[in-house]
C-alpha cells in the first residue's frame, strides 16, 4: 500500500503549480489560456444557451431524450462545414449536442505529428488525421467552432494525458471533459502505471469542478467502453469507481457513457445498475449533490461493412439507449466500418435516430424478472470489487484500483495496456449476453460465475457442440461479417 | 516473391500510436494455427519494435495492423528502416482500416497505390479474414502444405 | 337472424359445383385450372421443399425467425428478376418467404383493365400496375415463377374476391391463401355485404383445407391489418373471429398476420393474445388440430419519404416482431411512402432486418406488469365480443358477426366500407398506445373503456391541453412528417 | 384561372378500384374547416360519380385522390367526361401516390407531363398537406380570406 497517489482533493496550489508547470508548456499553444480568469468568462459566453450540464438537465426535466453524434476532421474549415451539415440537414438542432473526437497524436500529445497531419491534410485537400487537433490549433480556433454550432459540445480526446486538450475545450465554452483512469488505461494505454493515470486525471476532473464552481458547469463523460469487449460487470465497475474520483475533485454533474454489448436486456441492466450505484457510492462517500446522465456508447465492436446492416446497428443501439431511458443516445454512422464518420453518414444517423425515437414514443423497458436478474449480476461483481477495492485501499478508491490491477483481480480481456493481465475469457450466451467463460482472478462472486456458466452451458445446447476457442473468436466478428461472405 | 528460405515466422503488431490490438490478436491466433512462429507485440507500437522483433525471431513478414485512420503516415520509412536493418527481403503487409478519409478507403486501388509506394507488398482492408491472411503470406512463401 | 350464411362447412358437392360455376368462369384461364387432381399434384411437386407452411413449422422448431418481404409488378419477367435480385443480393434465401402482390384490378376482378396494364406496362417498359395480375396470366406462368423462386410464396390478392386467384396460386405451388371476411370488407371494399364476403370466403378457405387433404399443406393469411389504424382490440377480435371460419372450413394451418401499430408493448401484447385466443376459441369449437404462426405486418399508416426515416420504420418495426418472437417479419421497404416496392428497396430491407436479427441474438420481450395489463385488455374487449357475436349468432360466429356489424357494435374508423359505422373515434396515448377516444357503440367493458380513457387523459397532461380532433388528425401523419418540414 | 364565379365548393374521392381514403378525409376536414362545401364520396369512386356530384353541388373543383398507383390510368378520360357533362371549366386535381413505378414517382416532372396531358389542372405529390391544398385551390380560385 505504499501507493503515491490517494484520493484526494488536489489543493489551489497543486493545481495552478500543475497548470503553469506541467500542462500548459506542453505545446506553445498553452500559452493562450494562461489567465484562467479569461477563460471561465469567455466560456460562459459562448456556451450561454449551450451549456452542456444544463441542457442534460434541460432535457430530463422536459423527458427529451437528446442526441449525440460524434464528429472530427483534421481542419477547422471541414469542422465548421460538418457540424452545422448535420445540425441542419441532419436535424440535429436543438434536440442534441456533439462529441468531437481529438486525433489519436494529439492524444497521445505528440504535437509535432499532428503539425505534419494538419499540413499533409492542407496538400491532399483531405482529413488525413482521425480528429480535429485541438492543441496545434488553440483556443481561438476552437471558440470559432464553439461559435459556429448551435448545441452544447464536448470532447473526446481520451488517452493518457487530455489535460491540455481539455483545458483548451472548457476554455472556448465545450463544456465537457473527463472522468477517467482505468477506462483510459484499458482503452489506449500500453505503458503508463494506473497511479500516474489517475494521478493526471485527478487534474482535469478537478479543472472541470472549479469552472463549474466559477459559473459554467461542466460535465464529465464517466465511460466504460474499455475494449469493446467487456462484461457488464467489468463496465459497471469501471463507471462506479471513477465516479468516487471524479467527484473528491469537485464534479458536479457526470455523464455515464455506457459502452453497449448489443444485449437489449444486459445492457438495460448496466446502465440502471451503473447509474443506481454510482448515486448510493458517492453519497456514501458524501458526494451528495452530484447529478448524473446516463448514454448508450454504441457497440464498439467490428461494424458491418455495407448501409444496411449499418443503419440496422445504428437502430437497434439506438433503440437500447431508448428503451434504457438514457438522457442521450450517442451516435455511430454508416461509415464505421471503413473510416473516420463524413458529415453524410453523421446527417444520416441523426434522422435515422431522431425517427426511432418519434416512433417509439419514449417507451422504455418495463421492469420485469429477467431485468431484475441480470441488475441482481452486476449489482453482486460491482459491490465484490468496489469492497474488496475499498478494503485494500483502506477506504481510498484510488489505491484499491491500483492494487485491483496490479494483483489481477481488477481484469479484463483485449487490453493493449500491459499492466492488465488479461486472464478472463468472455463469450456470448445463447440470447448475445456477455459471460465470463474464465473470471480469471476477478473475485467473482459464486452465484454470479455460475450464473454466467449456466447460461453459457444454454449456447452449447443451443449450438449442439462444447463451448471452445473458435466461439470466442467468431464472436468478436458475429456483426461484421455480411452474410454469404 | 521470396528470395529467402521461408521461416514460418512473422511479427504482428499494431502501429503508432494505434491502440486497437483485437485485430492482431486474431491474426495471432490463426498464424499460430497455422504452424508460424509469431512474435505478437500488441498495440501502440513504434516501427524500430516491428524490426527489432523481425530480427530477433528471423521472421519472414512484418504484419503491420493500423486500424485508427492514420497508418499511411505511419507506415511512411518502414521500408527503409527495414533495409537498414539489413531485412531487404522482409515482407511487409499493413492491413486493417489503413485511411482516416473515406475518400480513400473506399478508393481501394489509390490506397494500394499508396502502399506499395511505401514500400509495402500488400496491403488488406478490415474484410480480409485471417485465414485470408494466412493464405496470402503462405502463397507469397511459397509454402504449400 | 335471418342470415343466409352459416359459419358450417360447404360441402364437395356446393364445392366444386361453385368451382365450376362461379369461379373458374370469371376469366379464361380458368379454364386452365379445372382439373383439380393435376393441380394438386403440379402443386405438390412445385413446391417440394418449398411449402410454405411446413417452412413456418421448421423455423419454429429450429428457433429461426423467418422474413417476409412483399413484391409485385406488372410483368413476369420484372418478378423473376426482382425475386432473384432479393434472395440472393437480399440474402433472403433460405430463411425467408414471399408474400407477393397482385394488382388492385385484379383484387377487383376487372381482368380487363389488368390486361390494358399489361399492355400499357410493355408499351412503357414500366410496371404500371401495383402488383402482378396473376389471372391474366394464368397458372403456366404462376409456375414459372414458382420455379425461379427458391423460397415458400403466398399470394397476397386481398379484396371481395380472391378466389380464381388462389386458386391458380395453389395450382402453381403457392401454398398461402386467405381466412378472411372482416378484414377484407374494412380494407378493402366498398358496397359488398358482410354476408356475401363470408359465403365467398368459405369458399377460398375450403379450398385451401381440400389442398392440405390431400397432401399439399397449405397456410392462410388470418390478417387485421384492417384499415392500418385500428385498436388493438379490435385487430386481434378479427383475427379470432375469423379463425373459426376458416378452422370450419378443414384449414389446419393459419399465419396470424398482425397489423402492427408501433407501439412497442401494445402490439407484441396484440400478437400474444390473439394467438392464444385463437388456439383457445379454436378448441372450444371443436378445432383443436389447427396450427398457427405470427408474423408483425409493417405499420400501415403513412410512411415517411426520405431512406434513412424509412430505415428507422422498418428497423423498428421488424425489432417489435422480434421482441415479440414472431414466425416471421414482414418487411416493407424504403420506397413505401412513394410507389410499389423496387427490388432494390425490398433487398435492402432484408439486408437490414436480417442483421436486425443477428444482432438482437432473438431476444424477446420478457413477461412484465406492463405487457400483462395490455394483454388483459385487449382479452377483456375480444372475449366481449366474441360472446356477443356468438349470443347472438345462437353459437354461429359468422352470423353473429354480420349481426354485430349491422348494429354498429363491431365498428373501426376509416374504412371505405359503407356498412361499417365509423362511430368509433381512436387516438395514441403519450407513450403511442392507439386507444379509442370514442368507442362509439362498441361495448367495450368499463374497465377497459376507463383504461384507454386514463391513458388518453396522461396524453393532455403530458401535451399540456385538452385531447381534441387535431390531434386525431396529427396522429395519422405523426411518421411520416420530416423534421423542419 | 378560373373563369367562373367561386362557389366554395369542392368534391372530393378516391378514384378507380382504390380503397385509400384517409388522405380524402383529411383534406375533407381542412376544406370544410376552410369553409368549403364538400362533397366527400370516400373511396372506390367511379369517375361518373365525381362528376354527378360535381353537378349536385355545383362545384369548383374535383379533387381527386389516387393513392394505390394507378391514377396515371384510372384518370384517363376523366377530363372529356366533365366537358361532355358541361362542367367545362371545372378544376381538376389530382393527388396522392399517383403511380405504381419508382421511375415516375421519382420524376416529379414527368408526373405532372402526363397530369397535364390528361386535362389537369395540378397534381400533388402525398407530400402535399391538406392546408396546401386548400391554399392551392383558393389561389386557383381567386379567393382571399
Ligand atoms: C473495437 C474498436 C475500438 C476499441 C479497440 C479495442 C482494442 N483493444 O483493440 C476502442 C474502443 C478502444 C477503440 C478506440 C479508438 N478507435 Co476504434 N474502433 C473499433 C472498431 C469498432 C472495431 C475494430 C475491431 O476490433 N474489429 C474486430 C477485429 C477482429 O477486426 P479488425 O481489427 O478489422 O482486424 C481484422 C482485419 O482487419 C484483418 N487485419 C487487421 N490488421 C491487419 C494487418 C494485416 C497485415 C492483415 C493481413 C490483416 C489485418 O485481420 C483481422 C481479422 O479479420 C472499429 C470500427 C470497425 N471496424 O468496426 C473502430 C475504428 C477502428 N476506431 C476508430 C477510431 C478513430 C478510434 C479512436 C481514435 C476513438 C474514436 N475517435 O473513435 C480510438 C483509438 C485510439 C488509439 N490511440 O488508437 C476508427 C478509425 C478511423 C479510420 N480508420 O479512419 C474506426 C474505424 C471507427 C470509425 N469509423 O471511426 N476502437
Ligand atoms: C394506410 C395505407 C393503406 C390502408 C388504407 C386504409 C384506408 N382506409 O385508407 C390499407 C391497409 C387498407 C391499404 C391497402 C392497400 N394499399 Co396502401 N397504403 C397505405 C399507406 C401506408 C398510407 C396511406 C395513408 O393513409 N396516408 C395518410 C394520409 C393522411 O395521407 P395521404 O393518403 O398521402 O393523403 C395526403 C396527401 O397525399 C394529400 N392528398 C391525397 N390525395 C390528394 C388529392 C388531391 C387532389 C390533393 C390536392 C391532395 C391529396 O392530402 C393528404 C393530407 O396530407 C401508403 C404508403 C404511405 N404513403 O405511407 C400505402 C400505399 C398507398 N398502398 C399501396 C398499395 C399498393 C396498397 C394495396 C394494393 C395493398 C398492397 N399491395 O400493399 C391495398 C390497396 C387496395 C385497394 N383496392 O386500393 C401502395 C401504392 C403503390 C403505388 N402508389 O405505387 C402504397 C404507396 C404503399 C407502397 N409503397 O406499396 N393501404
Amino acid at each position: 500500500m505504499d501507493k503515491q497517489v490517494k484520493n484526494v482533493r488536489l489543493s489551489d496550489d497543486r493545481f495552478f503549480k500543475i497548470r503553469r508547470e506541467e500542462v500548459l508548456p506542453q505545446w506553445e499553444t498553452g500559452r493562450q489560456i494562461e489567465d484562467l480568469d479569461e477563460c471561465v468568462a469567455a466560456a460562459k459566453e459562448l456556451s450561454e444557451g449551450k451549456n452542456y450540464a444544463r441542457r442534460f438537465m434541460e432535457a430530463r426535466d422536459k423527458g427529451v431524450q437528446l442526441l449525440t453524434p460524434q464528429f472530427g476532421r483534421t481542419l477547422t474549415e471541414y469542422m465548421i462545414e460538418g457540424l452545422t451539415h448535420v445540425e441542419t440537414e441532419g436535424g440535429l438542432a436543438p434536440d442534441g449536442m456533439w462529441i468531437i473526437f481529438s486525433d489519436s497524436y494529439t492524444r497521445k500529445l505528440d504535437f509535432a505529428k499532428a503539425a505534419a497531419g494538419i499540413e499533409r491534410s492542407r496538400r491532399e485537400g483531405m482529413s488525413m488525421l482521425n480528429g480535429w487537433p485541438i492543441v496545434n490549433f488553440g483556443v481561438e480556433e476552437a471558440r470559432r467552432i464553439r461559435r459556429a454550432s448551435q448545441v452544447p459540445m464536448t470532447l473526446n480526446s481520451t488517452d493518457e494525458d487530455g489535460r491540455l486538450s481539455s483545458e483548451i475545450a472548457l476554455a472556448a465554452g465545450w463544456n465537457g471533459a473527463n472522468t477517467r483512469s482505468l477506462q483510459e488505461c484499458i482503452s489506449h494505454c500500453r505503458d503508463i502505471p494506473l497511479e500516474e493515470e489517475i494521478r493526471i486525471n485527478q487534474y482535469e476532473s478537478r479543472l472541470a469542478a472549479i469552472y463549474t464552481e466559477r459559473g459554467v458547469p461542466i460535465c464529465t463523460h464517466n465511460c466504460c467502453n474499455c475494449t469493446g469487449y467487456d462484461t457488464p460487470g467489468y463496465r459497471a465497475f469501471v463507471v462506479v469507481s471513477q465516479s468516487l474520483l471524479g467527484a473528491e475533485q469537485g464534479i458536479k454533474y457526470m455523464f455515464l457513457e455506457h459502452g453497449l454489448n448489443m444485449s437489449l436486456i444486459q445492457d438495460v441492466a448496466l446502465i440502471k445498475t451503473s447509474e443506481r450505484l454510482c448515486r448510493e457510492y458517492c453519497a456514501r462517500f458524501g458526494y451528495g449533490d452530484v447529478d448524473f446522465f446516463t448514454g448508450g456508447y454504441p457497440y464498439l465492436g467490428a461494424w458491418p461493412p455495407r448501409l444496411e446492416e449499418a443503419h440496422a446497428m445504428i437502430a437497434w443501439n439506438a433503440a437500447i439507449a431508448i428503451l434504457a431511458g438514457c438522457t442521450t443516445a450517442i451516435l455511430k454512422s454508416e461509415d464505421e466500418a471503413f473510416a473516420t464518420p463524413t458529415k453524410e453518414g453523421m446527417a444520416g444517423s441523426v434522422r435515422l435516430a431522431r425517427h426511432l425515437q418519434k416512433v417509439a414514443w419514449g417507451q422504455t423497458l418495463p421492469d420485469c424478472e429477467e431485468l431484475r436478474t441480470e441488475e441482481a449480476m452486476i449489482e453482486l461483481e460491482v459491490r465484490t470489487l468496489m469492497e474488496k477495492c475499498l478494503d485494500a485501499g483502506d477506504g481510498d478508491m484510488a489505491v484499491g484500483l491500483c492494487l485491483g490491477v496490479e494483483a489481477g483481480w481488477i481484469d479484463t480481456m483485449f487490453s493493449p495496456w500491459r499492466h492488465n493481465k488479461g486472464r478472463v475469457l468472455v463469450m456470448r450466451d445463447a440470447q448475445g449476453a456477455v459471460r465470463y467463460w474464465d473470471p480469471g482472478d476477478v473475485p467473482l462472486p459464486r452465484e454470479v460465475k455460475e450464473y454466467h456458466l449456466e447460461k453459457l452451458a444454454g449456447r452449447a445446447k443451443k449450438e449442439g457442440r462444447e463451448l471452445d476457442f473458435q466461439m470466442v473468436t467468431a464472436d468478436l466478428q458475429f456483426a461484421s461479417i455480411l452474410p454469404g461472405t | 516473391m521470396s528470395k529467402r528460405q521461408a521461416n514460418r515466422s512473422v511479427v504482428i503488431g499494431t502501429i503508432g500510436a494505434d491502440a486497437h490490438m483485437i485485430g492482431g490478436w486474431v491474426l495471432e491466433k490463426a498464424f499460430r494455427a497455422a504452424g508460424f512462429t509469431v512474435a505478437f507485440l500488441g498495440a501502440v507500437v513504434p516501427q524500430q519494435e516491428f524490426i527489432n522483433a523481425a530480427i530477433e525471431i528471423d521472421a519472414d513478414a512484418i504484419l503491420v495492423s493500423s486500424m485508427y485512420g492514420m497508418g499511411v503516415l505511419d507506415c511512411e520509412g518502414l521500408r527503409q528502416k527495414c533495409i537498414e536493418a539489413g531485412l531487404d527481403d522482409i515482407i511487409l503487409y499493413a492491413g486493417g482500416t489503413v485511411a482516416a478519409p473515406l475518400e480513400i478507403e473506399k478508393n481501394w486501388p489509390e490506397v494500394e497505390r499508396r502502399f506499395e509506394e511505401l514500400g509495402f507488398d500488400r496491403v488488406f482492408p478490415n474484410t480480409c479474414t485471417a485465414e485470408g491472411a494466412v493464405a496470402a503470406l503462405k502463397a507469397d512463401l511459397g509454402i504449400v502444405d
